[in-house]
């Protein structure tokens, strides 16, 4: 099986952020992401929702080039104001051009 | 006025607040289903706008342009005096006043549906046109708060992309929604739906208090962070609005139960609307303020206290 | 017919729907939350089957074969119609043509519940043993449509796996079991379960049929992909089938308001078993063609225009 | 009797129960979703005890001592019954036969309203402070259990934890909470709330138990794993318990319907408080013994013979 | 701590296709999976759903060799019809004879 | 973009877990964790929960050390017991330093 190397970058954040960073993703050159609900505790501890504990899990694949600026983008801009976490892992993917920027859409 | 405060303590309503509390106070786990309380809210909120759509249909609406200004001028009021008051006597930031004054400067549904419940059981019912005012009232103030704010700092996301989605957001689709589809159908339909939207309407409400008291208690331990001025200015600032806007509702030919209705809305706090807007709007204030202020100190209040209150300032300036 | 047309479109359900409409259209984020949805079509579907089992319980039941042979037939005969149309005329590869079959070979329960609404509201109720034709024309449309698929590609996994899937279904246990429940309890326990499934019916349709708006404008962006030859079957073919199952109806002793709701059925098309069992069973097939043409062309033209006419049809076929 | 039991067999829970075991044998995919099933048990649980509460406000308190002594005497003797006869009869280990013993002690808020609906519908309504008994029931018959195991096995993690986990779950909450706020609201203010807790509770509860019996039979397969003891244990146990329960509260002076409930409580198994806190205390018991026998034997027994035959017993003691 | 190497799959894909997915992992000698609800959008943007971007995000830990299969396998039967992506990471598992094919089950 | 390595904690267990090991995580020197709902299937097949397969996922991002003491606790406290699974996983994240032990919190 032919497997290709891509990053992963998971970000887990305040609920409110979805849309505004998926498309911030989308932007940046993400051919895709995958979000799912989640709740967490971390050193922040602010409760940013109503119903406290809300967050988002985004997953998304990319380039590691796309995974640095997304990194660079999400510390400077997301990181001192909001409740937020961010890392990437080494994965392997079949067919990895589709997730490449310019790739087959 | 004790009598009233009593009915109004052993009111479903303000007991289902307090059983939660109470809850969440003894440390249990219990919560309803985030699920349970969207579907609830989203019930309530639709409901809401269809009797109000029925009634306004029938509602003297030529009695109606006084009343949507005086909403429209406590849309504006309201968020200036919040942020003066928390910038200049209470010493906060830029962001955190602007905040604060976003959910000051809107409105809480619950609360306006309770002060309805309230002066229907006290014999004194509100006008027809009433969840219109309650639409009237929800945006404007957030857009004047965060607009100071931003002005102020000089930062800021477009405009159009907050006012879109405060306007599209879940309670004006269900109340405005909810008020066209009522004037369009008519008494009739209204019938065939009436037993699921009106009859379930109090239950669903003591339920959806049940885990607004969970939710409320749950920051009690942020009251600390909040400091006195915070917690004194959530208490007395809608007193004051309240009280303004009561006085307003007399001078445009409101009813006592229309007064007190739009002393209420006047004197509440969003948690709704306001908290997204803010939060994406003005990143570096502080959720933790406004958020326990809307909620923990501001709603108990006005349910438990407030809207007795308003009652008899309403009847009081209207002479009866 | 203008009158009825008019009084079709201010019912709650019409509105609703269009209300769903309009916010996705304006871009709201609006949406019932998920197990919402579902709940309310676990409700809709399980308090249909209760009542039509009470019903069912005092029909007259030699009335039944007619109507149910009626019902097979027309099980039989949409799918194959739809294919060779698709196939022939609309020149759709087979896999396509098989899948869009599939879903109007099916039944939506939603417009049969409009329909029968809309009857009862026309003081022309069907009769106590629609529900069970109703489970009768679920299943058999979507298996002759995906084993002409099938066939023509000469592919697919075990027959008996889909059939079990589509027999099991949410569908079918809640309106079959329903139907036996309900057949089997009798009135005097009926009475104790009737407020909850029958009072609370049109209200939780409303706000079910609320998110169909909302999804079906959904689609809307996908009409373009769909193409005129699609939108034009959409529309028609539904009415073709209304019109001969109304007939069909007539012949076998059905009442107007029967006729009219059994027209609906078999001019409906299925978006809730359809889907499912053709994308693990025609995997090549395009879902937006079919799940675009059920639910943002059929589902509407039907809800506003197509029960009126199949109601006017059944009429002028049964001479009244 | 049996004309007795044939109603009961005949009444939508038992049906409902009966739909959903089908289904589940049938393979069918069909359940509620999680937060639906989540909702109608607050719903319930919480219906229960408004309405228990406004019934106590009427109650005549002095001939409230004796019963709640007795329950309290079940709510110790059914736990240490339960695991003498598992762990020297049914030679089951320590922490399993403690493990059992703590469902058997607690109580199944379900079978409670079930038999509280047939003893209604027998023309014998049970004492208006029932709800109450069932709250004493639920909590001492776990920590006796649970004591048991951790003093043999001589583990265990601080019982405190466990007592206020239990003490503040959500049957605690919303049995205890509603019953107070049910007493405090009195008459007037629970015709408000009426319609929705009591109108609703009947249908709500029937769609509940649907989602049991696809529960229930999903742990059919389990059943060889239990072996013949525990199948055995299930529903000898539950009578014998059920008429001591039905002995002593004559004894106390409950009328027949209220001998039958208290009968029903002694012998049912929860499966709401009990598996969570068991896991957490005794996690070397396989829960796979507990639950099958509380839900898939207990359960369904009670439900379709246990309470008819309670009945039957109470009648006979009453000597009516 | 004695760990050992796994490889941990994970399938993002249409609802619909949960049950299929996890009786082939099972069948192709996974020990288990893990299930959540995801949305998410991605190359294909088709709807496959009339709620639309409903997803399952399915993890299973294996050995190299069953991974390879199964990346092998979702390849050729899935990729071309169905909205999916797939991808693998190194992990670490304490006791990792569990997972093997054959382990202690 | 300044990157540190750190390990991620997956676990995947009996939902009636959740409080107790998120405890234990901070207790051990987790910073944080994010928790989401799962369902699942695995070797020990008990269900102990009237609806069965309720599984949550529990992640957490720690210092290598402070992994390995959470493993050995969980292999030697939890895995005899209960239906569950671990892995680790090695991830990038920006500004590390959040995530240790006595870090800025
Ligand atoms: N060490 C951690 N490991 C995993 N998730 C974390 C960690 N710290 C924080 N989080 C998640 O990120 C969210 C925001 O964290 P924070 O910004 O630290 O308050 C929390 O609610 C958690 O869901
Ligand atoms: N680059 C990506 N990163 C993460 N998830 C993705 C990515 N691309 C697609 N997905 C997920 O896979 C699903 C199907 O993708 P696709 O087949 O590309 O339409 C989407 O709905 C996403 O949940
Ligand atoms: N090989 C595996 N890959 C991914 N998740 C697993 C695996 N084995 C077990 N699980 C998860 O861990 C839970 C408990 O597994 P077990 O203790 O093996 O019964 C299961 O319900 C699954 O959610
Ligand atoms: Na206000
Ligand atoms: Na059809
Ligand atoms: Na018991």
């Amino acid at each position: 099986m032919h497997t290709m190397h891509l990053r992963l970058i998971t970000i887990v954040c305040e609920s409110v952020l979805e849309e505004r960073l998926t498309q911030t993703l989308r932007r940046m050159g993400a051919s895709g992401w995958t979000v799912s609900d989640a709740r967490g505790d971390g050193a922040r501890g602010v409760r940013m929702s109503p119903t406290p504990g809300e967050n988002v899990r985004i997953e998304s694949l990319m380039e590691d080039r796309v995974a640095e600026q997304v990194l660079e983008h999400l510390a400077t801009e997301y990181f001192p104001h909001y409740a937020m976490v961010a890392w990437t892992t080494d994965v392997a993917v079949v067919r990895g051009d589709k997730y490449k920027e310019g790739g087959k859409r | 006025m004790l009598d009233v405060l009593r009915t109004n303590l052993l009111s479903p309503i303000v007991l289902a607040f307090t059983l939660g509390v109470v809850a969440r106070l003894a440390r249990s786990e219990f919560q309803l289903p985030k699920d349970l309380y969207a579907s609830l809210s989203i019930y309530l909120l639709f409901a809401l706008g269809l009797k109000g759509g029925v009634e306004l249909s029938h509602a003297n609406l030529h009695q109606f342009a006084g009343p949507a200004g005086a909403t429209l001028l406590l849309g504006a009021l309201t968020p200036i005096t919040s942020y003066l008051v928390l910038r200049h006597l209470g010493r906060f930031t830029i962001p955190d006043s602007a905040a604060i004054a976003a959910h000051y400067g809107s409105v809480s549904a619950v609360t306006f549906i309770a002060a309805q419940t309230f002066v229907t059981s006290m014999g004194t019912p509100a006008e027809g046109f009433m969840p219109t005012l309650l639409t009237l009232l929800e945006s404007p103030g957030i857009h004047i708060a965060l607009a100071i704010g931003l002005l102020q700092t000089g930062g800021g996301r477009p405009v159009g992309e907050t006012l879109h989605e405060v306007l599209t957001g879940r309670t004006m689709v269900l109340l405005v929604g909810g008020l066209m589809v009522g004037v369009l159908m008519g008494e009739p339909h209204w019938k065939a739906v009436q037993p699921f939207f009106e009859g379930g309407f109090k239950g669903a409400l003591t339920l959806f208090i049940l885990e607004m008291g969970v939710v409320a208690a749950d920051r009690i331990g942020d009251l600390r962070k909040v400091g006195p001025f915070l917690f004194g200015f959530a208490i007395v600032m809608p007193a004051i609005h309240g009280a303004i806007a009561a006085a307003l509702g007399a001078l445009v030919g409101l009813s006592v139960g229309g007064c007190t209705v739009l002393a209420a809305m006047a004197a509440s706090a969003s948690y709704i609307a306001a908290p997204p807007a803010t939060r994406l709007n003005l990143p570096s204030a502080n959720p933790t303020y406004s958020l326990t202020a809307a909620l923990a100190i501001t709603f108990p209040f006005n349910l438990v206290a407030g809207i007795p209150l308003y009652h008899a300032i309403a009847r009081a300036v209207k002479g009866v």
